[in-house]
């Protein structure tokens, strides 16, 4: 097995201005946050982005003008609204659209599994989703019955970036077995070409190998993991710790002006040199500890 | 006869909806009013179908099948989703979503930004798509509740810029233009079923599927209903009254299920 | 939820001669013997039976002479050599085969577990595989890119017959952590149309839902549960107890012949009015003890 | 010079053909000498490989992604797959059908009953498929590996029998008619790479794809292999030798890698 255990900066080095980038997590779980701030430090644009519910990954990139387009199923702040920045981005027509509902999305991620241009669907018909994307959705005849089915292209994307609970040097990522599961993280790393894994934390693999159904992401997989405590903050890590409501407050509350998103990412972003920094810059040890919510497990 | 909220007079009247062994899909909703109409309401519901008519009714809820109904999370941060007891929590969200195309959901509860006289609706742009007026959410899975489920009851407040002639963007295709158009789109049985309102219920009319008015909110008029909407509905000769719920149900809901009012609370 | 616990007789009765049936399990590891030794006594016939690795138990409807066809990807007797009964049966004609490959039985389960006709794959260009069963396995053109796919049918079953670890009497059937996953037992499960389990326990539903992500069967999926310990013996249930070597190696000695074939199923199946009485028959409490691979868990 | 069997000789060739980071795929094999063939060699092939020139080589065994090859099983009931630690176990086969069709795959080690000029295989059906003189046990992923890894590696005793003009049935195709007929079907790069045999190893000729003497084993002569063959391969100029195992090699597998003699038993 190869040691893939890197630095965020090495890690995200080859992903460059123009970049297609699959964000995993989903709602407030797990959106690849260090990852992303790091992308935005480094100066990146014109990525083009998807997600599934894409929530503070998407609108920080959003923030910092650095989307040029966006597929997938949802971007919102959940209980929080509308996702400011990027509602922003799209309305002004810096940000291009095309949006996938859940089945879509899946079975993008699958073909791109699969290694097939396409798979099959038919939840589309009459939807101004399909009607607004000859590109991605077509209609075709099945060869068995004739009926009308839709096709949709596989999501290939350059990079996938997720973060995920625990794992090993090898990039063997492990899930806890009571956890939320609302999301396509396993799906899109089967997914992806280039896969980057920040993780809560490093464990030893022989830990890894005595429960081998719980590696998630096998480290076969992975092309550099990263140890990123805190790497889904101000959104939870299920299990963990929640997410941080002064935080996703503040950021949200901010937002409602490009001048306060700017500000924003002044303080938070590009105000701080690395990862370390930005936890001091929330409130440290002392705040973090408010969001634990693990059973003493 | 016992007083009762239009939060309590939905949630009754949802339960009735509610049949054995139906399975039903419930949002992970937002906050506010928001929430109460997509997570609060629909989990009172079924829960109160559970306990009086329906004990096989079943909740898919985030990714959680069957969560415990009768240990409603006091609040809703992510580790409450987390903790949350279920019979079951498949691996990842394409589970839930073979299941819909597999058409194994009954019910389904929605809200929209903007619902037309056919049914569709949209969650994803007010304005041109291109460059909305306000960019909305998306789809998330939404489409596939019109295409696949069942039975699709929206639960929307009565809003003149919420009901309107024509939504600016179909998300989700309920009975498109009427009539057969649905059909003739490629889309199986289905689509909305009922809308749930705070003053009243409509459903759909059998021959040219225009909304039509079901029934009136006890003490709201067949006028207060026209002019909180966009376009007007088919109406019938008689409009009974949305039935009240009776006190037993009241009882249940208010000591059992949601004592701390979390659920009905906005 | 509905109680769906009920007895081997009540929940395999609506299975009768010219059923189609997907039989769970692979290679030796969860066969539903008991379930389909129950079948063979109550006498159905011209079954359409698929598999994935099918061993024992479709091996045991082959020597009843219970199948009029057989789909899937193998059917041997893992280390003890091909299947007598089942080679017998197609060799002279009783038996008609299709055969899938794995990649091509995976997307016939999806294809259901999706409502869809189809799904597509390239595996088997140039395959006799295709060339044999163009209704079944049908080339088309890519809507998007114009290449050549190979399309193939879904795998749609009158019933789904499936042995797992333990369930809760609404159905909802649960795996261990550690356990051997080679099998498509929840693909199976996700394409059923009515679909039968037998478990090696029951337990409380409150154990179940404290880990719902361990419960690979929902219950919601499921028209009946029955406990059924030893419910694949001779073979094995992984984490439980391993193949019964002795028991192996007579079925096959015997299945030689015909005659042979036979008198196993007189003494095991026929022979005995129910699971408890074949358990004694093999050997009883002191022989499945040897079999006991459960470490103190 | 040490002497060696001709399985230690080829478990040592074979773990020069693994090169660093690729993944082999190992198949469940049966008993005896089959064992030793699908299973055996192979593992000892990769591990030899691991210690030696490519620590990130990692096989695919059973559903098992890169099970520990330092603690092989002693026996191989159920339960020894079951323990077998290992860096992942994914939820269902699926996940290696799709790492299949990904072309994931660097090498697989396959066998067959039937082997033909072309480097197609039959492990379906002897004679006539719908009437077979000898039903075999139907495909497995042996379609798979012929049609997306990219080198996979036949392990067969040479026998008349199994390597044949033409396969009874196409279970796997290989290079077809050979030339630019595996192309022309719409099969990617790769197929057949190596026959490894008891006496020689063959490759197929880059033009016709015909299946292509490459070396003969210590002591084998060329009449010896051709008498074993149902088909003439293509036969170079000069025939090397096949290049025979060093003593650190050798060490090693009888050592560490296969001390009690389970691998390569027979």
């Amino acid at each position: 097995m190869k040691d893939k255990l890197t630095t965020l900066e090495k890690a995200l080095a080859p992903v460059i201005s123009g970049s297609s980038l699959m964000l995993g997590g989903s709602l407030l779980r797990r959106p690849p946050n260090a990852a992303v701030r790091h992308l935005i430090r480094s100066g990146v644009r014109d990525l083009t982005v998807m997600s599934w519910a894409g929530t503070t990954a998407v609108d920080l990139l959003a923030a910092a003008d650095a989307i040029r387009r966006w597929e997938g199923i949802y971007v919102g702040m959940f209980n929080y609204g509308l996702a400011p920045n990027f509602r922003r981005g799209v309305e002004n027509g810096r940000i291009e659209v095309r949006d996938f509902s859940e089945t879509a999305m899946v079975a993008r991620l699958r073909a791109a599994a699969q290694g097939l241009p396409f798979l099959p669907i038919r939840t589309l018909f009459g939807s101004d989703i399909a009607r607004v994307n000859p590109e991605q959705i077509r209609s075709f005849s099945c060869p068995f019955t004739g009926e009308t089915l839709q096709a949709i292209a596989a999501a290939e994307t350059d990079f996938t970036l997720i973060h995920g609970y625990a794992g090993d040097k090898y990039g063997n990522v492990q899930w806890p077995v009571v956890r939320d599961t609302d999301d396509m993280d396993q799906p899109m790393a089967a997914a992806a070409k280039r896969l980057i894994v920040t993780v809560e934390k490093i464990i030893p693999h022989e830990e890894v190998r005595k429960q081998p159904s719980l590696t998630y992401i096998p480290g076969n997989w992975v092309e550099a993991i990263v140890e990123v405590p805190f790497g889904a903050h101000p959104a939870a890590c299920d299990t963990l710790y929640d997410e941080d409501d002064r935080q996703m407050s503040d950021y949200v509350a901010r937002s409602r002006t490009v001048e306060g998103a700017e500000s924003y990412l002044a303080e938070f972003v590009h105000g701080v040199p690395d990862h370390t920094t930005y936890l001091e810059k929330v409130g440290g040890a002392a705040a973090l500890a408010t969001l634990d919510v693990r059973m003493g497990d | 006869m016992t007083s009762f909220s239009t939060n309590e007079l939905i949630a009754a009247y949802l339960s009735r909806q509610i049949r054995d062994d139906d399975l039903c899909f419930v949002g992970v909703g937002t906050n506010g009013r928001a929430f109460t109409l997509a997570v609060g309401i629909p989990l009172a519901a079924v829960r109160l179908a559970q306990m009086r008519h329906a004990p096989g009714a079943a909740v898919y809820w985030g990714n959680l099948l069957e969560p415990d109904l009768s240990v409603i999370p006091e609040s809703f941060t992510q580790d409450a989703f987390t903790r949350w007891e279920a019979a079951a929590c498949p691996p990842d969200t394409g589970t839930k979503c073979d299941m819909l195309a597999r058409r194994r959901f009954d019910v389904s509860f929605n809200s929209a930004a903007q619902l037309d006289r056919f049914g569709n609706m949209n969650i994803t742009a007010i304005g041109d798509y291109r460059a909305p007026k306000v960019r909305l959410v998306g789809s998330l899975a939404q489409p596939e509740h019109f295409a696949f489920v069942r039975r699709p009851i929206l639960l929307m407040d009565l809003d003149k810029r919420s009901f309107v002639e024509r939504v600016d963007f179909i998300t989700s295709a309920g009975h498109l233009s009427g009539g057969d158009s649905r059909r003739q789109a490629g889309l199986g049985e289905g689509g909305p079923h009922l809308v749930v309102t705070d003053k009243a219920v409509f459903d759909f009319a059998e021959d040219t599927r225009a909304m039509r008015l079901r029934s009136l909110h006890p003490g709201v008029t067949r006028d207060e209903v026209l002019s909180s909407m966009g376009f007007e509905p088919v109406i019938p000769d008689t409009i009974p009254e949305t039935t009240a719920p009776n006190a037993e149900e009241l009882t249940t809901i208010r000591k059992t299920i949601d004592p701390n009012r979390i659920l009905l609370k906005v």
